[in-house]
Formats: structure tokens, C-alpha cells, sequence
């Protein structure tokens, strides 16, 4: 009954590096359990990372795993799948690296639609450094950069890779648990570029400057602020006011990047 | 059979290069003067079933290309100058996670955007130092059409052979001039292959010291399950802080070069033995050079050139010792002085060293060479 | 006949002291014993799960 | 410089000066069995601009591939004239168009000028052919390369369909040039 | 009755460099225009580009202009408008400058919402270097690096900068000169991060390889293939199809980023 | 009255060094070990009506600074390794351009990622080498907290005189460790500011050489209207391919620096009067090696130091001299040779260099140096 | 009494022959001559100003 | 390396360790006069693992900042004393948690063991001022800044709302150290 990780799980590397209640774990594991759903193979899956707390992911996988630099996770991934195609490429990475210094590789890879599948811990703030603020992280909100309350207004993941072009669009939180794996599974098996944001918690850097008392807290905010779309629908925007919408928020087929690549190929032997 | 000969531009020759090498990936993003080396393998890596992306930036050019690799392709990009800058710090992670993969910069005039269709050789020093942190560099810099491919093709043979990014780096008169080039056949030119792993995929790790300085390195999807970073790593691949490890690791990274510089310094001596002046010139300012010693000889002067077909590692050995016969060094070249003062650097003040540097985006002439051949005789 | 009790697993050297299981755990099974949890009331374990799904972790394991 | 020769096709960027320097290139290195060198300069980035293509042939090998001292050269605008005539050697080949080039540089040159835009336009038929027939013109007036090789130089290199045109516009540039040279 | 452009044109700088018949010229006429209506003060005005055909227009404009790096306008833009609130700030580039290597900084510009504004003339191409696709080049198109036509979907450059954030987004074409202006006055007007899309034309290396037999069947195209939003809520999704729409598509009031950062020095300030 | 003094971190000291010298913009993208920098400036700024901002990457940063500076703010960055990397392109543009602005760049292991925490001293090439073309470097590299104060002041002071961007580059060691600082008084150091026009906005040119090497630069806003391109340009900002301004624009931008290098090298000597072996070191190196030196001495050993404070323009004048009268020069650093190569390139071979390199993530300690010196001495 | 005629100034030197005024002109009031546009038929302009806001290369102005 | 005192401060990251050693260096340095410098080394990127702070202090100028033979160590969990204790001198002063460090390293040191984390808890009354419990019993036993200057630096560095438990944590830990030193 009690799943097994460690079948997907590289031994001896445990405990990880995250702080204690850093919600990266969890989704570590949302991530093991979806990937086991889907049955990939792991000589035939690469999981790709930039740099930061949530980029040391694939360090604990035993897969094709590769820990690139800053921001870059989603170019070095487009590189596998195309040299590869038959290959799973799943990134992972947190809201800084995918966000600030990653933005154009995202939402370059939601326009191509190329099929991998990106997952998004969002903490709201770079960990790894310390705390400053990141594009996610609330106007208002305090970092070890925004003493004064931040200026900057955020992303909203969701909507930037619609706006790009992705094709499949989800977000899940890392208090509900049960659903990670699920969110994460459905983007796996969608042929396209699936982005699955998870809101997250970084109780050492955000929690204590902006007044959580613990990651208990931190937790159960995640549970207030969000609705999962379904429930949305019979709500009223009154009541839908300051709410964060859960599930899959977008899905449309598309022809996908690489088997577009193959059709030049065929064209291109064609040609000779 | 009569070899293929073909009339055609230097960047159509490195691309050209490229397939012959092997070549199953490019990912690039266009910039004058280097687009047709992107624009032929556009049209020619499909047709062999190889892939060619064009990537929103130059950072990820160069981070699909360390991709692409790491799944077993032979991969190429190719740039000029502004590119090569954004490309530095993936440069560095090639050059620390032990990638192969080789980087086309044609160079045309800096800083910045300077001058995008006048020649240049002033990327030389950002070559093997533009990234920061400890590394190491091979950088090869042809004069010809014909030996704009055959570099292309030994700076795969490199890359793969130390497991490091390479650079060719023709200035724009080589890249865009076009000459006679004779197709070698298949099989005339060595290529080479990374090596693969002999062990079992649990033995695996890719960074295994005991097979020598140069690990195998197997390829995702292969059956090799195995994890690479940008940190400091260790054997298996895992980042590490254990100092020990660190430099030895580090120290390996350059030494995998320094220790084969005869392996891979490649240069052309032309009427060098009795020589009282040497040119030291490569590119297309070292035809320049030829034209002016001959013309020096026809004059009774004892003029030869040192012609640098590898930059970096620098042929220092060799320059050192003709240092202690010459009466002088020329080192004609289009940037202020960058081969000039590496040059300088190794001669110990042996011989003066005599630049004539050209910044102009106008070539330097025999005229000039031969001018100061005789100002310095 | 007795219900049979499930086997509540705590990796202690695994685990960091979030008390995330012990805080989300619905019938309060688990409590913390100094740094790490501890099981302190079997009886009341419904094997909903919640505590091994969320713990970062991988320091719990129920096995029904 | 043993034998060596020097052309320069000069003229606006997108009159296929290029195209014309290209040929008349293997012309002389893969059918006359010589050595050749073209090459060109750009203006800002890709485009525009007065642009110039440069042929060296040469018997032995060639060292410098640009232009030391111009044989022949060809221009197509006033432009490209003023800006491309200063290294016109002594006695060399100045080949123009009539209709455009109206000023001639200073200097005793070997002027030959016919108006080549023109004679593309109505006697050939294409405006765009113009590059081929300067090329025939720039064959007759310097003998570097054969007709034949140059002949065969431009059909391997033009698309099927315009075989005829472009054989048609080599051969009026020729003769053309031979008349004007008289 | 003429409109007087020398009076914001840098004398002597005519002809500009830009081909026969490509529209950029016709684009910088519009914003002369509009500069004209809203009666910016030149000293007072910076105008920002990146590289690219397109962003050679700020040398021919009598303001304060910076020719930048390619990509990267939004970015240098940002330093002038927080260093000098008080200037007006636009910002002029291509396709390729601003939604391929620029990304990252558009995205962020319309996410911080600071307020300029951008013109992005889109010709569906990366002209200056001779030809290559853009992420804005359409499916199947021809290019110098897509022989066998353009495997790559292309961005919706509204739908992307309405998803990062920005609060004004339109778009008009080169064909429809007399709207240039007038849609790129509302967004200098606009207090935010405005965007105004100019569908363009380069004939040089779009038009040639992609059959057109001239500028004017590619001027004739845009006309065809746009309908104005007002007259497009009128239609069925049936005529709508293939369509691209025109005019303002998006308006919101958000807070400006300088006005924000105001308020963080008076916070600042306080807290001393 | 009183100085104020403080016991804090190096980082913390840059940051108030700006201040002091009158920094009223910093664009930055956060990065171990220089994120305090950032940090103290986010909350001091604002107080005195200076802007802070967060930009979306480190090539947005470096962009942020230039355009802030045009704007007549004096601007700074701070940075590591990797993002140095990334600011290359821009580095560039801000050297053709003449943009004044400073870049703090806290030297940590590398390349690529690296060891984020570990101190180095890899990073010194790269500063002058790191983007394409030919371009003038200035670079600073303090050994104290208090000095990185005073570096940190004296960096805006030349970036501000010859309008180019000068960098900071302390190792982590001497980023993060804390000491006793005095605060100088107000106008107690001096603060330059760039020149202005003394011309109309008519008459004016931003790259007006008949005011010498270092032209005028007016701000945007300011009433002057002016243009500002990365590509070659004439006096009066536009881009140019007329050959001979381009070269005399690209020399008199090295120029600007070559020809001052006596009013930008700063170094301090040690003992080195009587030496026979002299170390060469800089940052937290040199403090080993001066506690070595003196260890030395006790010994009966005539060692001395020559401290390096500005690594570029490289004091190659006075190292030449002393390489005449010294037996031997030992070169501790941590990295694998890097200060080594560059001054046995200008010691033309009158003493051996005998260096001592670590990449381990340790700092150097007095005890490896004051064996090397015995060895050697 | 007769209508006042506008003035179409045509800028040779800016013109660079693209036909877009030509083209466009809804009265067809202009026409190529070599490689610039030139007026043809003057009595026909209706003064709708589009050759001139088309005018890529600010090579024509028209004045009522 | 004249009167020149090497401390160490070590356990685990969060422990507030960087801050005792600050603390004592600022006592030496601001209120001693004398010259300090304070150093730390940091797990991967800024955070977690095993952490250090080092201060080294001396009557003539600090050359070098990091520690060469340690004088006097604290470490607050096994892992920090098993990595960090190497470089403690022959007779040094070894402060430990009597609860977290069980085995002791080998060498002859002058150990004081009390449990520190527990005295912060339950004496003081919050564990987060474990380590200025500890920093007051490193000023006991080494005796190298004033206890005056110690307690000074400690209310300096302190925010306002917790002046009074600092005070009574400095003070507890200096009498503890007393106490187990006898
Ligand atoms: C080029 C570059 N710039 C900056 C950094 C510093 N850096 C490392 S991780 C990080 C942010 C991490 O934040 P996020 O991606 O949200 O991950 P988290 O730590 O929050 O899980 C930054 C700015 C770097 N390593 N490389
Ligand atoms: C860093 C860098 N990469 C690439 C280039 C080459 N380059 C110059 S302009 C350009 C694209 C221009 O396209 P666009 O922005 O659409 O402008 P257009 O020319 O189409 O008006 C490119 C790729 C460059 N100058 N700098
Ligand atoms: S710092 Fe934050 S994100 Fe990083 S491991 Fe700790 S809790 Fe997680
Ligand atoms: S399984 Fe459910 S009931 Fe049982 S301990 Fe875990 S959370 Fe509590
Ligand atoms: S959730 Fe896991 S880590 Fe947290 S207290 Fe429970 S068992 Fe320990
Ligand atoms: S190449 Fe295209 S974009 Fe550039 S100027 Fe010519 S037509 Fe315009
Ligand atoms: S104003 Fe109108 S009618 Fe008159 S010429 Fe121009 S386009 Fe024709
Ligand atoms: S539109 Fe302008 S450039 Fe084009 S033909 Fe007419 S006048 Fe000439
Ligand atoms: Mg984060
Ligand atoms: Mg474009």
C-alpha cells in the first residue's frame, strides 16, 4: 500500500538538501508517483533542472538527469528532445529560474510546442540565494530586496504560457498533496509543451519575513486562496475574488514540434 | 573517381565540414557573417536526418547544442562576436561538465555590435578566456576555404577526442571569400568518435578518471543512466565540495589540453629556418603575410612566416625557440595587438615583437607587411 | 475479529521536524518526540495516507 | 604575382554583381583549370548600399584575395564609379553604362561603355539579366577566361528555365563589348 | 495641410536606409505623428531600440536615441525611465529584436507594467540579416533557414504581452496608415506598459521568397487578412477565420512600476 | 567629531562605498556570494531618493545600469562569476559607447556554476578579456573591508573620468568577511563626476574629441539631444564605416586607459626594496602572503610584497623593473595561473615566476607561500 | 469658379521607386517615370492624402 | 602573529552561530579596541549543512582572516565538532553541548561540556538564544574581550523587544562556563 520511491529514487542520496518543510519534496514526490502512473522507462526519460533549491531536483532521480545552469533548463531540454525524440523530457525548476532569468527559453518552448513537460515550483522568492523577491512573488510582499514591500507585480505563470502558445496548462499546490501526481501524469501523456505550475513553500526564506508563524501556516494558505477550477464554475466573482484557480486550466491540441521536425525530414529526403 | 571540386564560400566549406565530420546537430541564432554556415546545414542536416533548430537566443544555441550532445549528437553552432560573448558562461559549462561540441565564430569587428560585415580577428582573446572561473581552450584559425573545412572537421575530432568545446574561428575575409575546394572522400579525413563506456551501466560514471584524463562518455537514452551539473563534480557526476577533489578535477579539466598541446598545436612554417624577420600571422592577414615575404625575398630579405593554424593552445615551445634566431617578430593583425602581446608574452624578450594592427574593417595589405619587414630587417 | 492495525514507518534519520504530518494528520496519530515524529496513538489511524503523501521528506511510510 | 589578374563587378546592392564576379570565377578556376579568388564587401549588416565583387586570377596560387591593383573593373552606377575607380590600374579595362555612368573617372582607362541596363531591358528582355551581359562584356574585354569556359560557367550556375535568357544575355554582352571595343 | 515631419526628423539623415517599399518608413511616420499629437517635448523624450532593420529608426528621430544591443531596448529603456520618471520613453524594434532574442526583457516590461511604450514592427522575419525565420514567421513560410518551410509556430505578439502583463496592447498595419498613429497615440497616452504590433513588409527578404510579386500584393494582404475588432464583434467565428484582428485589443488600469517605486522612497524615506 | 566606524561585511562596505561616491541607480539579478550588495543598497537607496531595481537577468541588469547612466545616473551592478559572464555583450556596448558605469564582481569558484560559495580569483581574466573586440579594462581588486570601500568610491571616480565601465572584484573571502571600517567623512575621499558640455545642445557632440580623449557627456533629459549606437561611430554618434574614424575611435577608446595607466594603477610595496623574492599578490591572497612575508623576514629571508590593487591596467612597468633585481617572484592565487601568465608575459624572462594555485574552495594559507619562498628564495 | 488645385511635391532624391503611391492612389493621379513616381493627372487628386501617408520614404508631400 | 586568538564558532546552519561570532568580534574590535575579523563558510549555495564562524583576534593588524591554529572552539552538534575540531591546538578551550556532542574528539583539551541548546529552552526560556548562551560562555572561558564589552556588544546587536532575554542569555552562559570550568 505504502508506494514505493525508492524504485525511482537514487540510492544513498537521502536526506535531500531542503530545508525541513520545504514543500520541494513533496512535489519530488507528486512528481515520482505520476512519472510511476505513466510507466516511463527510465533509460528513456531525461529530467532537466536549472539552478536553485528546486533545480537540485534531479540530483535525487535515477534518470537521465541534468542540473544545467540558471534559467536554462527549458533550451538544454529542447536540445535532448530534438536529438532524441523518443525520449521523455521532463523539467522541473523553481519560479526564478523558470521565470526572471528562464522567461525566454519558456515561453520560447510554449510557443514551439515542443513535447516535454515543464514543472514549475513556485515558491514566490529565490531560495537558493536567500530571499530576494522573484517575478512571482506578491506585490506587497516582503524579501530580503523589498524591505519596503514589493513594487514589482507578478506573473501569473498560467497565463504567461497560455499566452505563448502552450498547450496543456495546470496548477496544483504542494498542500494538495494527492493531486500533484495527477496534474502531473495528465501533462506527461498530453503531446505538447505542458507546463504544470505547483504553488509551493519556502518556509526559511518567505515564511518568516512575511509572518507565517510556520509551515503549518504556509500550508494552509495554500488551501484558502485556491479553487479548483471545477468548483470555479458555479462560483460567483465575488466569491472567486483574491482566489488562485487549481486543475487543468487549459488543454488544446496542437501538432507537436518534433514530429512537425519530422515532417521537414521526410520533405528534405524528398528534395535530394 | 575524380573527387568532388566545388567553387564556394568559406562558410559554406565549415558547414560542408561539419557533415563530413559527422555532424547531427546544429542550433544557432543568425548573425552577419556567420548565417551561412546556419543557412546551408538548414538545407543540408534534414536531408541526412539530422536536426537544425534555430533558438531565440544565442545562450540557447548554445545550451541546445550541450543538450544535443549529451544525447549523442555531434552538435554545432555557429556565431559571430556579440554572439560569442551571450555564449560565454555555456561555454564555461561545456568546458566543466565535459561536452564536446564545437562553436563557429566568424569574426567581424568589436566591440559590441562595431562593425557586422567588416573583418576582424579581435575574438581571439575572448576565445580562451571569455568565461569566467578555470578552463580550457582550443581555437583554430584558418586561412582558406579548403582549410576552413578541414579545421571544421578537426575541431570535431577534438572536441570529441578531449571531451571539450572547440572554437573555429575564421575572420569574415576567409569566411565569406570563396576558392576552389577539393571534396575529400569519405573516409580521407580521420574522424573521430567520443569514446563509449567498455563498463556496465551500473559501473558507469562519466567523469571516471581511471580510463585517463578523458572519460567516456556515454549518451542519454543509451542505457547509461547518469547525472551532469555545472557544480564541481566528482566521478560519479555529483557535485562536491571535498577540496581534493575539486582540484584534481579542475586541474584534469585543463590539463586534458595543456598536456596534448602536440596533439593539437597545428601550424604552417614558411622560409622560417634562416629567416632574420618572422611573421606571425594567421587568417586571412597571413596571406597577406605570404604575398609580402615573397615579395621581402625577391628582395633579398631574409623574411619567413609562422603561420597559426591553432591559436589556442598557442604554439609557445616553437615560437620560443625561433625567438632565440630571429632578429625580429611581424605580427600583422586586424585587432590592437591581442596575438602581438601572447606572442610576447612567450618570447621571454628574445626578438621585438613589431604589430601592425588594423581595426578599420579594411584588411591589412602585403604592402604594409613588406614595409615594416624592411623598417625591422 | 480485531481491525488490523496498519504499520506506520518513521525514517528518523530522514526526517527534519516540519511537523507537517503531525499538524495535517486527521484523527492526531502522530505527535513530535524532540526533532522527529513519532507515532502516538495507532489505534486512531484511518490510512488516509495524508502524512506520507506530505512529507517532504520521504521520512514516513504506511503500510496497511 | 605571377599572372595575376584582377576584376572588380561594382555597381548597386541587388544587380547580382556577385552572382556575375562568382562566375566569371569558375569560370577560370573549375573550367580553365586556373586559380580564382572572388570576393566582396557588404554594406551595414546585410544590404544595400554601392556593393563591389572582386575577382583575383592567377596562374600560381593566390596569397592576397583582395584587390591590390584593379585590371578591369565594371560599374554599373555613378556610385560605384566614384567610389570604386580609384585603384583602376594604369590602361585598365573600365567597362560602363552609357545611361547611368555619365561622369567618367580622371585617368588615361581603357573606357569601353554601352548602355548594359538597357540592352538587358529590350534587346535580351529582362532588366534582371543585366549582371550576365556586363559579365559577356567583362569575358570579351579582358580574354582572362575563355568564352567557352565562361559560357558554361553561367549554365551551370542559372536556374533551367532561364538557360536561353541567360546564354542570350552573355552572348549580346559579348558582342556588344566587342563592337563598343571596336 | 501637408504634415510636417522634418520638424522631428534629424536633418540631413534622408533617405533613410531602409529597402524600396519596406514599411518600417511608413511605421516611423506614424509615430512622428502621433509624437506630434500627444506634443511630446523632444528634449524630453527617449526613444529605444534594439538591432534589426526596424530599430535604425531612432537615428533618424530628433530625440534623445539609443541604438542598443539586439533584444535588449526594454532593458535599457527600464534604466532610463526609473532614472528620469519625468521622460517619455518609447521603445522601436522588429519582430526578431523583440520577441526572439529581447523576449525575457518584453515580457518583463509588460509585467512590471512601466510605463512606455512599444512599437514592434513585425515583418514576419529577421530582415537585416538577410532572411531567417522569426517566432513570428507563419507556419510553412519560406525562409532562408526554412527551405522546406517553417516547422515553428509563430507568437501571438498580443496575446504574449497580454499574458505577461501589459496594460495597453494594439495593433494596426502598414497598410492602414492613417490608424498607425492614432493607435500608437493612445498608447503613448496610455499610463503603463503599452505595446502597439505594426504588421509590416519586408519585400526584400519576406516578400520574394514567399511569392509575392511585389510590396503592393503584400500591402494588399494585410488589408485582407485583418478586420478591425469593432467590426469583428459583428461576425461568426466562420468569417473571423484566418483573420487577424486590428485596433486596440486590450486595455487595463494598473498601477504604474515608477509611480510604485515612488512610493517605496517615501516609504523609504519614513522609515529613516 | 568623531569618524563613524562600524564592524561590518566586505559586501556591505562596497555598497556604502557607492553611496558615498554618489551611486543613485543599481540594476542587479540576485547571485552568491555578492547578493548583499544588492541587499544594503535595496533598503539605502530608496532613503536618499536613489533607485533600486530587480531586473529579470543579468544581461537586463547590465542593460539597466547603461541606459541609467545615460541618464545621467552614476549606476552600478554586482555580480558573480556566471552573471559576469552574461554581462559580457553589454560590457562591451558600455566601452565603444562610453558609458560610465562600475560592476562589482565577487569572485567565486569557477567556471560555469561551479562552487557558488567557495572563494576564487578565476575571474580576473575575463575582466579584461571577456567580451569580443578590442575594448580599455579597468579593474580593481581590494584586499580589505575598508578598502573595498575605498575601491568602490575610487571605481566611480574612474569610470565617471574616462567614461568606460570599471569593475570591483573582491574574492568571496574578502566579500564576506568582516572588519572594522572608518567611514570617511564627506569629501574626505575625493568623488569625480564626468564633465559636462560647455557647448550648446546645437554644437554638441557626445564623442567630441576636440575635448580631448574623454569627450563630454551630456545626460538624456538634460536639454542635450544626441545619439547612441553599439555599432562604430563618428564624433558625433552616428554610425560610421569610414575606415579611418573607425580606427581612430577604436584606439582612442584603449587610448583613454593605455595612456593614463599612472593615474589608474594603484599597488602597494612591501618590503620590496631589499628582496629577493618578491610575491606578487592581490585580494585575501595577499594577506597570507604578507603574513608570510613577515614570517619570512623573521627567518632572516629578504622577501617582500607588491600588492596588487588594480590588476588592470596591469602595473607591468614597475614588475619589469623589479624583475631585474630580484632572484625570484612567487604568484600565490586561487586559481591556476592566471596572474602568473601575465606577469611572466612582462618580466621578459629576468626572474622566474614561481606560482602557487588553489581551485579547491580553500584560501591559500601563509604556510604554503613562506615554503614556495624558502624553496625558491 | 474653379477648383483650386493641391501641389504634389515629389522628392526625387528620397523616392525610391517602390509604386506604392502609384498604386494606392484611389484616382490614380500618379504614375512611375523611370524610377520615381511622378504626377500625371493632377485634376483627378481628391487630396485623400494617402500617397502621401503611404509614402515609405517621406519622398512625397501634397498640399490643398 | 602577535597575541593574535583564534575562535571558532560551529554546529548547525540556523543556529545563529554567524551572529555569536560577530558579536564577539564587534566586543573586541568597537568596545576592546583591539583589531577582529570575523569569517564564515556557507553550505552549498547560502544555505544549510555544518556552518562555521571563525574570529580571530589580535593586539597588531590581522593579516590573515581565516583561522590557522585554533584557540578556543565551540561546537553545538556531533557533525559541526567531529568537521571542525581538527585545528584545535594541544590545551585549547573545547565548549560542547553535553547533550548533542556524545563522543568527544581525541587530544588533550580543556573540554567544558554543559547542555547549552536545553539551558536556552528551559533556563532562559527560548532555544533561539542558544547561541548567545553560548557566546557568553566562550567570553567566560576564554577570557579574550572584557564581559563588560561582550554584554555591550550583545544589547548592540540585539532588536529592543529582546534585550532583557539576550542579557539574561549572555549572562547565564557566562556563569554555566564558570560553573563547569570550576
Ligand atoms: C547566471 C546566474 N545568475 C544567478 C544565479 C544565482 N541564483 C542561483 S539560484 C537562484 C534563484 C533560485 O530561485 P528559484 O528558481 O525560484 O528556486 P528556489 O531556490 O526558490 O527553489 C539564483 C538567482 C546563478 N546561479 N546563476
Ligand atoms: C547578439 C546578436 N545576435 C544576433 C545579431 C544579428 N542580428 C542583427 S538584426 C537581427 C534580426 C533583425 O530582425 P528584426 O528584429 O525582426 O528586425 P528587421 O531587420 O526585420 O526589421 C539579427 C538576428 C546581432 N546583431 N546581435
Ligand atoms: S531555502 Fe526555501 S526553497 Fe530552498 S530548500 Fe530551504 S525552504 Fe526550500
Ligand atoms: S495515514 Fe492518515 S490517519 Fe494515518 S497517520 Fe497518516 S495521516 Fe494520520
Ligand atoms: S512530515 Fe516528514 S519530515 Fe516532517 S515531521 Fe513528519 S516525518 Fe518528519
Ligand atoms: S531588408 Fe526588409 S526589413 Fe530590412 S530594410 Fe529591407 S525591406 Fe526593410
Ligand atoms: S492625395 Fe489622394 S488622390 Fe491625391 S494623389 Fe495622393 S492618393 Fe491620389
Ligand atoms: S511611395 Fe514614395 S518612394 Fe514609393 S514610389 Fe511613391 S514617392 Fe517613391
Ligand atoms: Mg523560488
Ligand atoms: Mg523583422
Amino acid at each position: 500500500m505504502a508506494f514505493d520511491y525508492d524504485k525511482y529514487l537514487r540510492p544513498g542520496k537521502l536526506p535531500h538538501i531542503w530545508c525541513p518543510g520545504c514543500g520541494h519534496g513533496i512535489v519530488m514526490k507528486g512528481l515520482i508517483r505520476a512519472i510511476d502512473a505513466c510507466g516511463l522507462e527510465k533509460n528513456n526519460t531525461a529530467i532537466v533542472s536549472g539552478i536553485g533549491c528546486a533545480s537540485r531536483l534531479p540530483g535525487y532521480m535515477d534518470f537521465c538527469t541534468l542540473h544545467t545552469a540558471h534559467g536554462r533548463a527549458a533550451a538544454f531540454a529542447t536540445g535532448v528532445k530534438m536529438a532524441k525524440p523518443e525520449m521523455n523530457v521532463i523539467l522541473v525548476g523553481g519560479d526564478g529560474d523558470g521565470t526572471a532569468i528562464g522567461g525566454n527559453h519558456f515561453i520560447h518552448a510554449c510557443r514551439r510546442n515542443i513535447d516535454m513537460t515543464y514543472i514549475i515550483m513556485n515558491n514566490n522568492i529565490y531560495g537558493m540565494t536567500g530571499g530576494q523577491f522573484s517575478p512571482c512573488t506578491p506585490t506587497g510582499a516582503k524579501a530580503s530586496t523589498t524591505v519596503y514591500g514589493n513594487p514589482d507585480p507578478a506573473f501569473d505563470v498560467a497565463k504567461l504560457a497560455i499566452g505563448a502558445g502552450a498547450t496543456f496548462v495546470a496548477r496544483g499546490t504542494a498542500y494538495h498533496a494527492t493531486q500533484i501526481d495527477k496534474l502531473i501524469a495528465e501533462a506527461i501523456q498530453h503531446k505538447g509543451f505542458s507546463v504544470v505550475e505547483i504553488l509551493d513553500d519556502c518556509p526559511t526564506t518567505y515564511g518568516r519575513r512575511n509572518k507565517f508563524k510556520s509551515v503549518i501556516e504556509m500550508m494552509n494558505r495554500l488551501k484558502e486562496v485556491t479553487v479548483p477550477v471545477k468548483a470555479a464554475e458555479k462560483m460567483d466573482p465575488e466569491q472567486l475574488k483574491g482566489k488562485i484557480l487549481t486543475g487543468v486550466l487549459f488543454k488544446e491540441e496542437r501538432p507537436d514540434y518534433t514530429s512537425e521536425y519530422a515532417k521537414v525530414i521526410e520533405r528534405a529526403k524528398g528534395a535530394k | 573517381m575524380a573527387k568532388k571540386v566545388a567553387f564556394m564560400q568559406g562558410n559554406e566549406a565549415a558547414a560542408h565540414g561539419a557533415l563530413y565530420a559527422g555532424c547531427s546537430f546544429f542550433g544557432g541564432y543568425p548573425i552577419t557573417p556567420s548565417t551561412e554556415v546556419a543557412e546551408v546545414l538548414s538545407v543540408e542536416l534534414p536531408k541526412v536526418g539530422g536536426k537544425f533548430i534555430q533558438m531565440e537566443d544565442e545562450i540557447g544555441a548554445m545550451a541546445s547544442i550541450i543538450g544535443a550532445s549529451l544525447a549523442g549528437s555531434k552538435a554545432l553552432t555557429s556565431t559571430s562576436g556579440p554572439g560569442l560573448s551571450l555564449k560565454q558562461e555555456l561555454i564555461g559549462y561545456a568546458c566543466i561538465a565535459e561536452v564536446p561540441c564545437v562553436i563557429i565564430n566568424v569574426m567581424r569587428g568589436g566591440p559590441s555590435t562595431g562593425m557586422p560585415t567588416g573583418p576582424s580577428q579581435s575574438d581571439v582573446m575572448c576565445a580562451k578566456w571569455g568565461t569566467h572561473g578555470d578552463h580550457p581552450a582550443i581555437t583554430l584559425v584558418p586561412a582558406s576555404v579548403q582549410e576552413l573545412f578541414e579545421e571544421t572537421v578537426r575541431a570535431f575530432n577534438l572536441a570529441e577526442k578531449y571531451r571539450t568545446p572547440v572554437m573555429v574561428m575564421p575572420d569574415e575575409i576567409v569566411a565569406h571569400m570563396r576558392e576552389r575546394i577539393v571534396f575529400p572522400d569519405p573516409g580521407e579525413l580521420e574522424v573521430v568518435n567520443r569514446t563509449q563506456p567498455t563498463v556496465s551501466p551500473e559501473q558507469y560514471k562519466p567523469y571516471d578518471t581511471q580510463f585517463g584524463d578523458v572519460p567516456p562518455l556515454a549518451a542519454f537514452g543509451s542505457g547509461y543512466r547518469f547525472h551532469v551539473t555545472g557544480l564541481n563534480k566528482m566521478a560519479d557526476g555529483f557535485p562536491t565540495t571535498k577540496a581534493a577533489v575539486v582540484q584534481a578535477e579542475e586541474e584534469r579539466q585543463v590539463r586534458k589540453v595543456e598536456a596534448n598541446v602536440d596533439d593539437i598545436v597545428k601550424f604552417e612554417e614558411y622560409m622560417v629556418d634562416d629567416a632574420d624577420v618572422v611573421v606571425v600571422a594567421f587568417g586571412s592577414t597571413s596571406r597577406s603575410a605570404r604575398f609580402a615575404v615573397n615579395e621581402a625575398r625577391k628582395q633579398g630579405i631574409k623574411a619567413g612566416l609562422f603561420r597559426l593554424i591553432t591559436f589556442w593552445p598557442f604554439p609557445e615551445k616553437q615560437l620560443l625557440a625561433i625567438s632565440k634566431k630571429v632578429k625580429a617578430f611581424v605580427t600583422p593583425e586586424m585587432n590592437l595587438g591581442m596575438c602581438t602581446g601572447v606572442l610576447k608574452g612567450c618570447v621571454e624578450g628574445n626578438a621585438p615583437v613589431h604589430g601592425i594592427f588594423r581595426v578599420d574593417g579594411e584588411p591589412i595589405n602585403p604592402t604594409q607587411i613588406l614595409d615594416k619587414i624592411k623598417e625591422v630587417k | 475479529m480485531e481491525k488490523k492495525l496498519p504499520t506506520i514507518e518513521i525514517i528518523e534519520k530522514y526526517c527534519k521536524g516540519c511537523h507537517i504530518c503531525v499538524e495535517f494528520c486527521p484523527t492526531k496519530v502522530l505527535e513530535m518526540q524532540g526533532f522527529v515524529a513519532a507515532v502516538k496513538n495507532l489505534e486512531a489511524c484511518i490510512k488516509c495516507m495524508q502524512c506520507e503523501l506530505r512529507c517532504p521528506d520521504f521520512a514516513i511510510k504506511v503500510t496497511a | 604575382m605571377s599572372g595575376r589578374y584582377e576584376l572588380r563587378f561594382s555597381g548597386a546592392g541587388g544587380q547580382g554583381l556577385i552572382l556575375a564576379g562568382v562566375i566569371m570565377a569558375e569560370a577560370a578556376s573549375i573550367y580553365d583549370g586556373k586559380q580564382a579568388v572572388q570576393s566582396q564587401s557588404y554594406g551595414p549588416e546585410a544590404r544595400g548600399g554601392a556593393s563591389k565583387s572582386e575577382v583575383i586570377i592567377s596562374d600560381g596560387s593566390i596569397d592576397y584575395p583582395k584587390a591590390t591593383v584593379v585590371d578591369a573593373l565594371l560599374a554599373l552606377t555613378q556610385e560605384a564609379c566614384d567610389k570604386y575607380s580609384h585603384d583602376l590600374k594604369e590602361g585598365g579595362v573600365l567597362l560602363i553604362d552609357s545611361d547611368l555612368v555619365k561622369n567618367q573617372p580622371k585617368g588615361n582607362f581603357n573606357v569601353v561603355a554601352f548602355p548594359i541596363i538597357n540592352t538587358a531591358k529590350n534587346e535580351v528582355g529582362r532588366e534582371i539579366v543585366a549582371n550576365i551581359v556586363a559579365l559577356g562584356a567583362m569575358v570579351a574585354l579582358t580574354g582572362v577566361v575563355s568564352r567557352e569556359s565562361a559560357e558554361k560557367a553561367v549554365l551551370a550556375r542559372v536556374p533551367e528555365a532561364f538557360l536561353d535568357l541567360n546564354k542570350k544575355a552573355f552572348n549580346t554582352g559579348f558582342e556588344k563589348a566587342m563592337a563598343a571595343k571596336k
